[in-house]
């Protein structure tokens, strides 16, 4: 039976991680921001779930850390991005505009 | 086969990726990004998680899409249109410096030696069974995996207990304040006129509508 | 691979290279049968159903021309959905316009293939079955919010995004009053639940079990935006909501996926709380117990029609406490909608894990249940919750003088002071 | 399953973090349920008093485990909780009262003036941050250390944003989330990588999978393993605002109310140095440098770099600013910069504790940053303002309180008499000791680079002070501050002033802080790898305080202390 080598899931996960930094970089509106970063964090996940299915857990380890990292990292973006949704409004009343470089009171 | 199926779930992912970051509207960007979420999760199930690929689809496109969606409305825009435009400059960059980064990370994940007794990710193409009676790998994984939302409820309430908690409160944390930021309270906007004027259209009274609906749970 | 992905068949499909074509013909048959015939013939007859005991709720004969009884009158019906034209407005987003009714009916389908019908006869059984369904149906949220956003046309918006905060807000408790289920059964798998009924009686049979039902009852009925929680589709207020600009089949599509996840929730309320298709008390275990797993066909048959029939049975009872709700009940207000899922249902919910957690104790865990210890401990327990909550529920009602926004209640307070 | 009769019992050592989330709760219940109709300043008053009172409850639980005398001595000991999670003893005690008092005073501050209308969830957060932080310090592994992490900085981004009439405060949050949560993210994949390249998550099991047998040549060749480190310290270092992720800190700072700058810049700081210590000796020791070829590629060379930019650029940024707390921010980044040179040391030196200077320095920051930022906050109280223009004849009205800022200044600027100096002095000369000829020459180079910043640093801390006792004062004067303000001033000076003129009791209790093993790099595979992670270590006890009484201040900079033997008593 023809399986998947791991690299794949690596290269996959890379070239996502890759696309949400880019994201981050060219994009200006904040959701777009956000979601640019949800898809760095979904990259991550794949990892840390590959690494966990093809290798053998060290001694001492939960049996299934990579798995309970994803768990974690996924409650950590929710909560990201209740709170990243939050700060855009608040910002958004007073700029009526949600674009990063929009906001320009502070600087120095 | 499912090497093929790899690729064609991967192809897709990559692809709904590109279309979030790219899409110039963004609730087809957030459209992309509900599409990429469920391809991660197609790829949970092909690494044999089917328990995180459920939480993957409850969690990311059960709330967070959702989240975005209503932030992307309550911004006003309701058609979700990206009203920046990248420069090409900009644009060319940033994609460079992108493939930059992958070219390198590519490199090291193909190169990777496996120090320290480790094999090398390079040279491990099969999984480790998980059948006991044929596996190299221990009973507890193979249970776990069998039933993993059991492992993880023994994990959660055992060795990552403080973590668990401190997601909890993490979580209440998010809430409270995200939402003690949100809740307008006050004159809201610094140009009265300015809000008159856009509550003339029909998409800030859908924003507005919106807004009291997610605020009125907390009053 | 691993039983535990054999659940998700597409994917497990490819990844088992020993497969012949034999199951791949079963299952292609089992989907075409069961979710192209069977299931959506439920649904018509739900919809004529629906239409005669709403009519006989206020005091009319309901449809009658079309065969005996009017039971022609869903085929009839649907001829005419396919035939009309279908119309797409033209500012709308096409391609969005057309995946949102598409999408939701695909999460109402995605639920059925884990309820166990009988033994043996659940699609798939994925040990997180229960997260699966959870997940699956919140998927709904997303189409009807795609619907109204593609549509251009805000009523239609308005309606979805009524709906999706209705949505969330009673996945809440919906998932809650899941909880006591998979502490009881110890596993999220449906089957295993089905399986822990029939040794323990159904799951609804304890204080903190019917607790646990009505407010399962309550938040399924909110999720299927039925009355009194139509708010989303309102006619009088929002012209019909979401799916104000879809019509021919599109909108028989959103039709479909309605009523199929009427059906769907039904059988959810049915498997984890009414036991299955088992019987009542004194006889919860009869046909499985005497008749063993089934390993003919023969008694296969034997064992599953009678399972089945039961099951149906209390399906229907249940789709018809929804009806029976919709006939008498007026619709809520959208403050009152929230206020009631997070200031009442919620809390209770999750007072209702803490009292099945004591029924825990007392009945499931010990080797011998000591069912007197348990109903004499939670009974009370449940009675004094639900009179608190409500207590709490109605002073705080009672101390904010409701307005329709909160935003503009505080704005004008503000105004008043400054 | 059976419940893990350990767990239940490792939670008495958490008695502080439950205290404060439950407290937390309370407060927000307290002024959503009974202060309603109370004004916004009232509720500020009472709120900040209740969770003064919750913060001392927490300080005094610290002891809990003392008092009980849970059958081993509790204090003595080092132990992994919760099957190797958490770190529970000495070091993490020490740093949560420390901590927590620092919070008591960042409340007192919150209370000088009305800065927003939610005040239960404004203290709340407060309080849940430092949570985020006490279990960030303790945290022994990848995934619990993220998930505080975040918890830390989440609730700062949202009370970095609650001043919600100020546009500045809604801009800082926006921007410090936006940094943060990008940085965040390449911290995770950093993390994938690392647990990928090792297959566990614990910090110890880590730095022994990569502890070579014989050679190590660092990361050489090891793009995989560069790109992890990289990422990590990338991740790190938007926490503790190096150059170049620092572009965040100076608008967060302006743009929060003072108190939670104060908070951004001492709490923020410190845990999250103490967590990059700790992950860096612990767990990428290995990866500092090659084994027998100390200049081959290892992340030694990337944090000189990184810590040379970092104090250098803080100190000149600073030196434009008019306003005061962008001033502090760019000055917190040079800090950074200096401390990062004795995280250096700590590497170098792994085995020997050379992790005291670094605590001893972290104190003594956080305890002067706490009084600037009081300044800042009586500025902003009465003229709505942050520019040090405004501080001007300051001193001459207040004498006492101008004094005090006297001595924080120099303090900050390392004069002698003052522990400012003793900070840099102990840290500095620990560098300089550390290591062999060829470290001996970056250190060199870099202790250089940072007495010369520190010289640098002079300029814009006069600047306040010329301001305040120089200029005539202009426009209208400040009112007198409030008795927190005092408090937190005066409190911060005295510190300055008392560990300035006689350092050994905070330098001798930090030196056996710095005993604790997360400052250790494991370097003996075959030993180590039969600990199983509930092993206890024990802290040096009575036979060892004397070696840590010879104290760098006897004899100058202190000789290094004998290597611990800590490998033998973790075998016994």
């Amino acid at each position: 039976m023809n399986d998947i080598p791991l690299t794949w899931f690596l290269i996959f996960a890379a070239a996502c991680f890759v696309i949400g930094l880019m994201g981050v970089l060219v994009r200006r509106n904040a959701i777009a921001v956000l979601m640019a970063i949800e898809i760095m964090l979904n990259a991550a996940n794949i990892n840390l779930v590959a690494f966990w299915r093809y290798g053998t857990p060290v001694e001492g380890d939960s049996p299934i850390s990579g798995v309970m990292f994803a768990i974690f990292v996924i409650t950590v973006a929710a909560a990201e991005v209740a709170v990243g949704i939050g700060l855009i409004l608040l910002c958004y009343r007073r700029w009526h505009a949600a674009d990063v470089d929009r906001f320009d009171s502070l600087s120095g | 086969m499912n090497q093929i199926l790899f690729g064609v779930i991967a192809t897709m992912g990559v692809l709904s990726a590109l279309g979030t970051v790219l899409a110039r509207n963004l609730v087809h960007a957030g459209l992309f990004l509900v599409a990429f979420f469920f391809l991660i999760a197609c790829q949970f199930v092909m690494l044999e998680a089917e328990f995180l690929a459920a939480v993957q689809v409850l969690v990311y496109i059960g709330a967070v899409a959702i989240i975005l969606m209503f932030g992307i409305m309550l911004t006003r825009n309701i058609q979700g249109d990206d009203t920046t435009t990248v420069s090409r400059a900009g644009f060319i960059a940033g994609g460079l410096a992108a493939v930059g980064l992958l070219t390198v990370l590519i490199f090291g994940i193909t190169h990777e030696e496996g120090r320290s007794g480790r094999p090398a990710w390079n040279s491990v193409t099969t999984r480790p069974a998980i059948y006991p009676a044929s596996a190299r790998k221990s009973e507890s994984q193979a249970a776990a995996i069998n039933n993993m939302g059991l492992a993880v409820g023994e994990d959660l309430l055992t060795r990552y207990i403080v973590a668990f908690e401190a997601a909890g409160i993490l979580l209440t944390a998010a809430l409270v304040g995200a939402i003690a930021l949100a809740i307008q309270e006050g004159p809201v906007s610094d140009d009265p006129s300015d809000r008159v004027k856009s509550k003339q259209n029909a998409e800030s009274l859908a924003a507005d509508e919106a807004e009291s609906l997610l605020t009125s749970s907390r009053a | 691979m691993n039983v535990a992905c054999d659940w998700a068949f597409p994917l497990v499909w490819a990844q088992q290279s020993e497969l012949d074509s034999i199951p791949w013909l079963k299952w292609i048959i089992v989907l075409a049968v069961v979710f192209f015939g069977i299931f959506p013939g439920i649904v018509a007859y739900t919809v004529w159903g629906e239409r005669k005991v709403a009519a006989r709720f206020q005091d009319r004969i309901g449809p009658n021309r079309v065969g005996p009884l009017g039971l022609l009158q869903p085929i009839a019906d649907a001829i005419k959905l396919i035939t009309k034209e279908d119309l797409v407005p033209r500012s709308a987003d096409r391609w969005v316009h057309l995946i949102a009714p598409v999408l939701i009916l695909v999460s109402a389908f995605l639920v059925l293939p884990v309820i166990p019908f009988g033994v043996g006869l659940a699609a798939v059984n994925p040990p997180s079955g229960l997260i699966y369904l959870i997940a699956v149906s919140s998927l709904s949220a997303l189409g009807i919010f795609l619907a109204g956003w593609s549509s251009r046309n805000k009523y239609s918006l308005l309606g979805a995004m009524r709906a999706v905060a209705q949505l969330v807000s009673y996945e809440v408790p919906q998932v809650l009053s899941i909880v006591p289920i998979i502490l009881w059964a110890g596993s999220l798998s449906m089957v295993t639940i089905f399986d822990k009924q029939v040794l323990y009686g159904w799951f609804l049979f304890s204080p903190p079990g019917m607790l646990a039902f009505v407010t399962l009852t309550i938040a399924n009925i909110a999720e299927v935006n039925r009355t009194p929680f139509d708010l989303p589709e309102a006619e009088s207020e929002i012209i019909a909501g979401y799916h104000t600009e879809y019509s021919g089949m599109r909108f028989g599509l959103f039709f479909l996926a309605e009523y199929l996840s009427v059906f769907a929730v039904s059988c959810l309320g049915t498997a984890i709380f009414l036991g299955g298709g088992t019987l009542p008390w004194p006889l919860t275990g009869e046909p499985v117990v005497t008749l063993g797993g089934g390993e003919t066909l023969f008694a296969m048959l034997l064992l599953n029609l009678p399972l089945i029939g039961i099951f149906m049975a209390k399906v229907s009872l249940y789709i018809f406490l929804m009806f029976w709700i919709r006939a008498t009940l007026p619709r809520l207000r959208v403050d009152q909608l929230m206020a009631f899922a997070w200031k009442f249902m919620v809390p209770l919910c999750i007072i209702n894990i803490f009292i099945s957690a004591v029924w825990y104790e007392c009945v499931i865990r010990p080797s011998k249940p000591n069912y007197l210890l348990g109903w004499g401990v939670t009974l009370p327990l449940v009675v004094v919750s639900i009179i608190g909550v409500l207590a709490l529920y109605r002073s705080s009602m009672k101390a904010e003088p409701v307005e329709l926004t909160t935003g503009s209640r505080r704005r004008s307070v503000v105004r008043s002071v400054s | 399953m059976p419940v893990n009769a350990p767990v239940l019992f490792d939670f008495i050592h958490l008695a502080p973090e439950i205290i404060l989330s439950l407290w937390g709760l309370f407060v927000v219940m307290i002024d959503v349920a009974l202060l309603r109709r109370r004004s916004s300043a009232t509720r500020g008053r009472i709120l900040g008093v209740m969770s003064i009172i919750g913060a001392l409850a927490a300080l005094a639980s610290i002891y809990l485990p003392d008092m009980m005398d849970l059958g081993h001595a509790a204090s003595n000991v080092e132990e992994s909780l919760f099957q190797g999670t958490i770190l529970g003893g000495l070091l993490v005690e020490r740093l949560t009262a420390l901590l927590l008092i620092l919070l008591i005073f960042v409340i007192a501050l919150s209370t000088t003036w009305d800065l927003t209308e939610h005040w239960g969830e404004y203290y709340a957060l407060l309080l849940w941050a430092t949570v985020g932080m006490i279990l960030l310090i303790a945290s022994e592994e990848l995934l619990t250390l993220f998930l505080t992490l975040e918890m830390m900085t989440i609730c700062l981004y949202i009370v970095t944003a609650f001043e919600k009439d100020q546009r500045r405060s809604a801009e800082g949050g926006l921007k410090y989330f936006v940094y943060g949560s990008v940085s965040s993210a390449l911290f995770l994949f950093g993390l994938s990588l690392l647990y990928g390249l090792t297959g566990t998550t614990r910090l110890a099991a880590i730095g022994l999978a990569l502890a070579p047998a014989h050679t190590s040549i660092g990361l050489v060749g090891n793009v995989a393993g560069a790109m992890a480190v990289l990422l990590v310290l990338v991740g790190f270092g938007f926490k503790i605002s190096a150059v170049p992720f620092h572009q965040w800190a100076p608008d967060a700072y302006e743009g929060a109310p003072a108190p939670v700058s104060a908070w951004l810049a001492t709490g923020s700081k410190l845990a999250s140095i103490v967590a990059l210590m700790k992950v860096l000796v612990q767990a990428l020791g290995p990866w500092a440098h090659g084994v027998n070829d100390i200049s081959s590629p290892g992340w030694v060379g990337i944090v000189a770099v990184i810590s040379a930019l970092t104090m250098t650029y803080g100190n000149f940024a600073a030196l434009a600013q008019k306003n005061l707390k962008r001033m502090l921010a760019y000055s917190s980044i040079a800090h950074a910069g200096y401390m990062l040179v004795g995280v250096l040391a700590v590497v170098v030196g792994a085995g020997k504790s050379a992790a005291g200077p670094v605590l001893f320095y972290l104190v003594v920051y956080s305890a002067a940053n706490i009084g600037a930022f009081s300044i800042a906050a009586w500025l902003y109280r009465d003229k709505g303002t942050d520019q040090i223009e405004d501080l001007n004849g300051l001193g001459l009205k207040y004498p006492i309180l101008g004094m005090c800022v006297l001595l924080l200044m120099l303090s900050l600027i390392g004069l002698p008499g003052l522990a400012g100096f003793w900070g840099k002095f102990f840290m500095f000369s620990e560098a300089l000791s550390q290591g062999d000829d060829r470290h001996k020459l970056t250190f060199l180079w870099l202790v250089g680079l940072g007495l010369m910043n520190s010289v640098i640093s002079a300029f814009y801390y006069v600047r306040v002070l010329r301001a305040m006792f120089l200029r005539p004062s202009t426009g209208r004067p400040l009112q007198a501050p409030t008795l927190t303000i005092r408090l937190a001033v005066i409190g911060s000076a005295a510190v300055a002033l008392i560990f300035g003129l006689y350092p050994q009791p905070l330098s001798t209790e930090t030196d056996a802080m710095a005993e604790s093993r997360i400052f250790i790099t494991p370097s003996r595979p075959a030993e180590l790898l039969s600990v199983s992670p509930v092993r206890v270590v024990p802290r040096p006890n009575a036979s060892d305080d004397t070696r840590l009484r010879a104290g760098p201040i006897g004899g100058g900079p202190s000789a290094p202390p004998e290597p611990t033997p800590v490998p033998d008593s973790r075998a016994k």
